[in-house]
């Protein structure tokens, strides 16, 4: 009776959704960020319905069974555009966005009132690997150090260490590929010395990013220079949605994604650019670091080359843009704090542009070259520039490492699966 | 006897406790959509739904944690919240524990919690709530250090290290006045230890909730509404520390001082909403290079004043 | 709770850290073992004091001092540690015999 | 605070009480598989002791053991972490030497201090009414023993200087002497983590070598 009584009023609470991305799964992300009762969470274990976005590649299941078995009973499933596992019972597919907030509310709802079971374990509950003891106590190694417990290396470092006398942990670990502080898709293998990164390298590379379908257009024929801009400032804003969110600024995060939503060329950044700097965000945020030499710029291209201070744009050979007066903008310093400058420097030309091109009605001249939000697009779409973490991560302390990820757009740019975004 | 020695106060502490984290929830919702969280149900009801849900919710496991000290962690938080609140005076008589060492026994308050809230990350035995045990470590000594500098500075004119007399000796100045540095000093090392806002570097995003990524249901309740309970708790010292505690006009004592701490959680939240998450290292700097010679200040202030005086 | 219960606590704990700093054969533990023993001595400073000192505030006052004592064992302990250990890579008592010498 | 004094049967109840844990918890120290339980579990024994202090009137002196205690073993804790021996008790942790004897000496100290304190007479002198502790301690501290508290501030300060020369003539980074510079992640590499100057200036490409 109480125990009725305790449930029906927590159904009332907002749904928890971990999200699992998928391929272009994003869209989801964005929206059920701006919903009224829902709340994202950035860990499997806080989440009452996981939601499974996109399309998840065979080579990201064992990950997604791992994490699935995470949540803590009861929990709900929810797959969104993506085909749930055939031996799973008490599966709900969703494909329409504006039916999926309302699916996910209902899920949490009916969990809590025990109309709905929750989904059950897939994966046994027993350690990943036997123990494998060794000396006289059962302990891997000599004394009681060294060995593999459960098959996982001790936190201990055998080997030569070059930084300092001390043993001091050295922490192996895999991250991702669902771990909401990396790209969509993205795992890394990580050693951490204390808060250092030591060693970083990328063994999946994040899903392929939806560019606008306005940018295969432009490809095809004329298009207005301001749907094109409109598009970029878009694109951009959704990045910068994910890194606020990650930096600690839940309100301004939520307030470039609504720029985001009702863009138009009459938009302003000016009140997110004064927020942002009245909150102290580029000079109390992790934003040190990062910084991309000319080569490794020239190779990712895009904004993030051009806040290394190299002025390539594609724009600048087009006569349409050239009529409108445009001039690349670019930093120096090329670091995060430089990259998110730029960014925003990017997003207020982008909207300048769009207005001017309203005006002229101007359109775009050129078809075989066009500068993607991502980065000059000549004979093929930007490739996937992840492998350059590896390079750029060690000796990051970890809140600058992930503020620099965050801060690269390294994904693939692909053609967008679904619909066009609104 | 005992009713009047061991159940009236403890009854108090509860009280405020329970209600303190309420308000601190409800006040943090409003800030939140001040700021631009997408409005949606009671903002009343919020927190107390939400408390349910995790009731109903199942804690967890993760593979081989110290079950002992992790279920212990939360509730010890809690209980640490739990003194401050008793050694905080609400006007000359109505104090749940009059100690003589009340100042001291906050500073140990404050040691202790940096013990917890290593314990909470270090015994899940899982990845993100190591790191962010340790980062709390790494920062927790130049905390403890700087507040108790502050406090001792708040000793010296009450020429006592009980916070009834501290309340006493700011009849004639409240000491946010007579030593300007000590309060706001006092503020950010509140925000440190309970890793609200630009101090979050124990249960960050950037950890996935770092040390409380991994725990569900009632603990996770538990460790919630702990550390809303601190920060009323950090509250209520300040109040007495800085802002006279029960003294004021007109209005009786106990209501002075919930109206001055409703004012300093405000601040503490609006704080919390506003800024940035800080980087650690940068943290680390700020912690030792600048705040900690300001708080020496503060004590070199304070003495030389009370000479003066 | 008299001066005799409190001085067999007191005397149970030294024990047990004597035991502790004798047969631990790693340096942290063996500190430890120490630590555990001067906490016997000061709850024994503390019981004298309040039962048979008449509240002579030297009584207090050794005690604190066995907190400087303390604090003073553990920062030279580890620095001894952290030097032997960077030198030697050693951190039980039995890789040092270069003191026996 | 002196009512506790003349004690009535709580105290009684609290001191059995706290008397157990603290032999309990410092017995565990010696018997738990990790090292970071170990160094809680005197922590606990510490602060059993503490809150017995406060029971006896030494209000000071038990809150300062709190205090002391929580930093001193949050340090231990964090050294047992650094020198690795077994942080997480994964593995059993066994590692004595001479255990029989010491077995015999800590029953032989206890034997022997533990009659002490029954069979031998201390004088019964009570605190008298009306002292306040703290006052007492503080005038003591500050008034007649200030030369004490003075050089042992000084010993201190030495023992402080005494560490930091002997944990950094080989720094963290290498010999003190030759200028400490963070050593790369790899050998011969860059020096890993930045310098102030590289993050101030913003100016990415350039390092400044010392």
């Amino acid at each position: 009776m109480a125990v009725n009584w305790l449930r029906k009023f927590a159904s009332r609470s907002a749904a928890t959704v971990f999200p699992v991305l998928g391929r272009q799964g994003e869209a989801a992300l964005h929206r059920l960020a701006l919903t009224p009762g829902i709340e994202l969470v950035d860990s499997p274990r806080h989440a009452s319905v996981l939601l499974v976005a996109g399309e998840i590649p065979a080579d990201r299941f064992e990950p997604l069974r791992r994490v699935h078995d995470q949540l803590p009973h009861p929990f709900a499933v929810l797959w969104f555009r993506s085909e749930p596992w055939p031996h799973l019972e008490d599966v709900t597919r969703i494909d329409a966005l504006d039916a999926l907030p309302e699916a996910l509310i209902a899920a949490h709802r009916e969990l809590l009132l025990g109309r709905r079971d929750s989904a059950s374990r897939i994966l046994p509950d027993e350690p990943p690997n036997p123990w494998e003891g060794l000396g006289d106590f059962g302990q891997g190694g000599e004394g009681m150090m060294g060995g593999v417990p459960y098959g996982r290396p001790m936190a201990m470092n055998m080997m030569d260490d070059v930084r300092d006398g001390l043993t001091l942990d050295s922490l192996s670990f895999r991250l991702g590929p669902f771990y909401p502080g990396l790209p969509p898709g993205m795992a890394a293998e990580i050693t951490l010395q204390g808060d250092l990164v030591q060693m970083w390298s990328t063994q999946l590379a994040p899903y392929p990013r939806a560019l606008d379908p306005v940018f295969f257009a432009a490809r095809e024929r004329p298009v207005p220079i301001a749907e094109l801009e409109l598009a970029r400032a878009h694109h951009h804003l959704r990045r910068l949605f994910s890194a606020l969110r990650l930096a600690g600024l839940e309100g301004a995060s939520l307030s470039a994604l609504r720029l985001a939503r009702e863009l138009s060329p009459g938009s302003r950044l000016d009140g997110l650019r004064r927020r942002l700097v009245r909150s102290g965000f580029f000079r109390l945020s992790s934003l040190a670091g990062g910084a991309l030499e000319a080569e490794q710029a020239r190779q990712l291209g895009g904004p993030a080359a051009r806040a290394a201070g190299l002025d390539d744009d594609l724009r600048s050979q087009d006569d349409g843009y050239r009529r409108l007066g445009f001039a690349p903008v670019t930093q120096s310093a090329g670091d995060t704090r430089a990259r998110w400058q730029q960014l925003l420097a990017e997003i207020e030309q982008s909207l300048q542009l769009a207005r001017r091109a309203e005006r002229d009605k101007a359109c775009t001249e050129r078809m075989d070259s066009i500068e993607t939000p991502r980065g000059p697009w000549l004979e093929q779409l930007p490739q996937d520039g992840s492998s350059l973490l590896d390079e750029l991560m060690p000796g990051l302390e970890w809140g600058d490492a992930l503020a620099t990820v965050a801060s690269l757009d390294v994904a693939a740019a692909e053609r967008s699966l679904g619909e066009a975004p609104a | 006897m005992i009713v009047d020695q061991l159940i009236l106060p403890l009854l108090m502490v509860l009280v405020t406790l329970s209600v303190g984290a309420y308000i601190v929830a409800v006040l943090d919702r409003l800030m939140a959509g001040a700021f631009g969280a997408p409005r949606g149900g009671n903002v009343w009801l919020a927190p107390l739904t939400r408390g349910a849900w995790l009731l109903t919710q199942h804690a967890n496991a993760t593979e081989a944690p110290d079950w002992r000290a992790w279920r212990l962690a939360p509730a010890l938080y809690l209980a640490l919240a739990a003194i401050g609140l008793a050694v905080m005076p609400w006007s000359a008589s109505l104090v749940a524990t009059d100690l003589v060492t009340s100042v001291v026994l906050w500073g140990s308050v404050e040691a202790l919690a940096t013990v917890v809230i290593f314990l909470h990350g270090w015994s899940a035995n899982a990845l993100l709530t190591l790191i962010g045990g340790y980062r709390y470590v790494a920062l927790g000594l130049s905390y403890i250090l700087i507040s108790m500098f502050v406090l001792i500075g708040v000793a010296l004119p009450a020429e006592s290290l009980q916070f009834t007399q501290v309340v006493a000796s700011q009849e004639g100045l409240w000491n946010v006045l007579r030593q300007p540095l000590g309060l706001p000093l006092f503020l950010i090392v509140g925000l440190g230890m309970t890793f609200w806002g630009p101090l979050d570097l124990a249960d960050s995003t950037d950890l996935a909730g770092g040390t409380a990524s991994e725990v569900s249901g009632p603990p996770r309740l538990v460790w919630d509404i702990a550390r809303a309970a601190m920060l009323v708790a950090f509250s209520g010292v300040a109040t007495t520390a800085f802002l006279g505690g029960w003294l004021g006009p007109w209005l009786p004592g106990p209501l002075w001082v919930i109206v001055k701490m409703l004012a300093v959680l405000s601040v503490l939240l609006l704080l919390g909403r506003w800024l940035p998450r800080l980087a650690p290292e940068r943290c680390v700097t700020l912690m030792w290079v600048v705040l900690l010679p300001l708080s020496f200040l503060a004590l070199v202030w304070a003495g030389a004043v009370a000479l003066w005086e | 709770m008299t001066l005799a219960t409190l001085l067999l606590l007191a005397a149970a704990l030294i024990g047990i850290g004597l035991y502790g700093a004798l047969s631990q054969q790693s340096f942290v533990m063996l500190m430890m073992g120490l630590e555990l023993m001067l906490n016997g001595v000061m709850l024994a400073a503390v019981a004298f004091w309040a039962y048979s000192g008449a509240g002579a505030p030297a009584g207090q006052l050794l005690t604190i001092i066995v907190m400087a004592v303390m604090a003073i064992e553990m920062t030279m302990g580890f620095a001894l540690v952290v030097a032997v250990f960077r030198g030697k890579q050693a951190d039980t008592t039995e890789s040092l015999s270069g003191l026996k010498h | 605070m002196t009512e506790s004094m003349n004690h009535g049967i709580g105290v009684d109840i609290a001191f059995v009480l706290l008397a157990a844990l603290a032999v309990i918890s410092g017995w565990r120290v010696f018997r738990t598989d990790s090292m970071v339980r170990a160094s809680f579990f005197l922590l606990v024994s510490f602060i059993a002791v503490g809150a017995i202090m406060i029971l006896l009137a030494a209000e000071y002196l038990g809150v300062a053991m709190f205090f002391m205690m929580a930093v001193e073993m949050t340090v231990m804790a964090l050294f047992m972490v650094m020198f690795m021996m077994n942080p997480a008790g994964l593995n059993p942790m066994n590692m004595v030497h001479q255990e029989r004897i010491a077995i015999g000496a800590g029953i032989a100290g206890f034997v022997v201090l533990g009659a002490m304190a029954l069979f031998a007479a201390f004088p019964e002198r009570p605190l008298p009414t009306g002292l306040d502790p703290v006052r007492s301690l503080g005038l003591e501290m500050l008034g007649d023993s200030m030369l004490i508290f003075e050089s042992a501030g000084i010993v201190l300060l030495a023992t402080m200087i005494g560490v930091v020369v002997l944990s950094s003539h080989r720094g963290r980074y290498g010999a003190a002497a030759e200028g400490s510079m963070p050593p790369g992640l790899a050998p011969g590499g860059d020096p890993a983590g930045k310098s102030e100057e590289d993050e101030e200036a913003g100016g990415g490409h350039e390092h400044h070598h010392h």
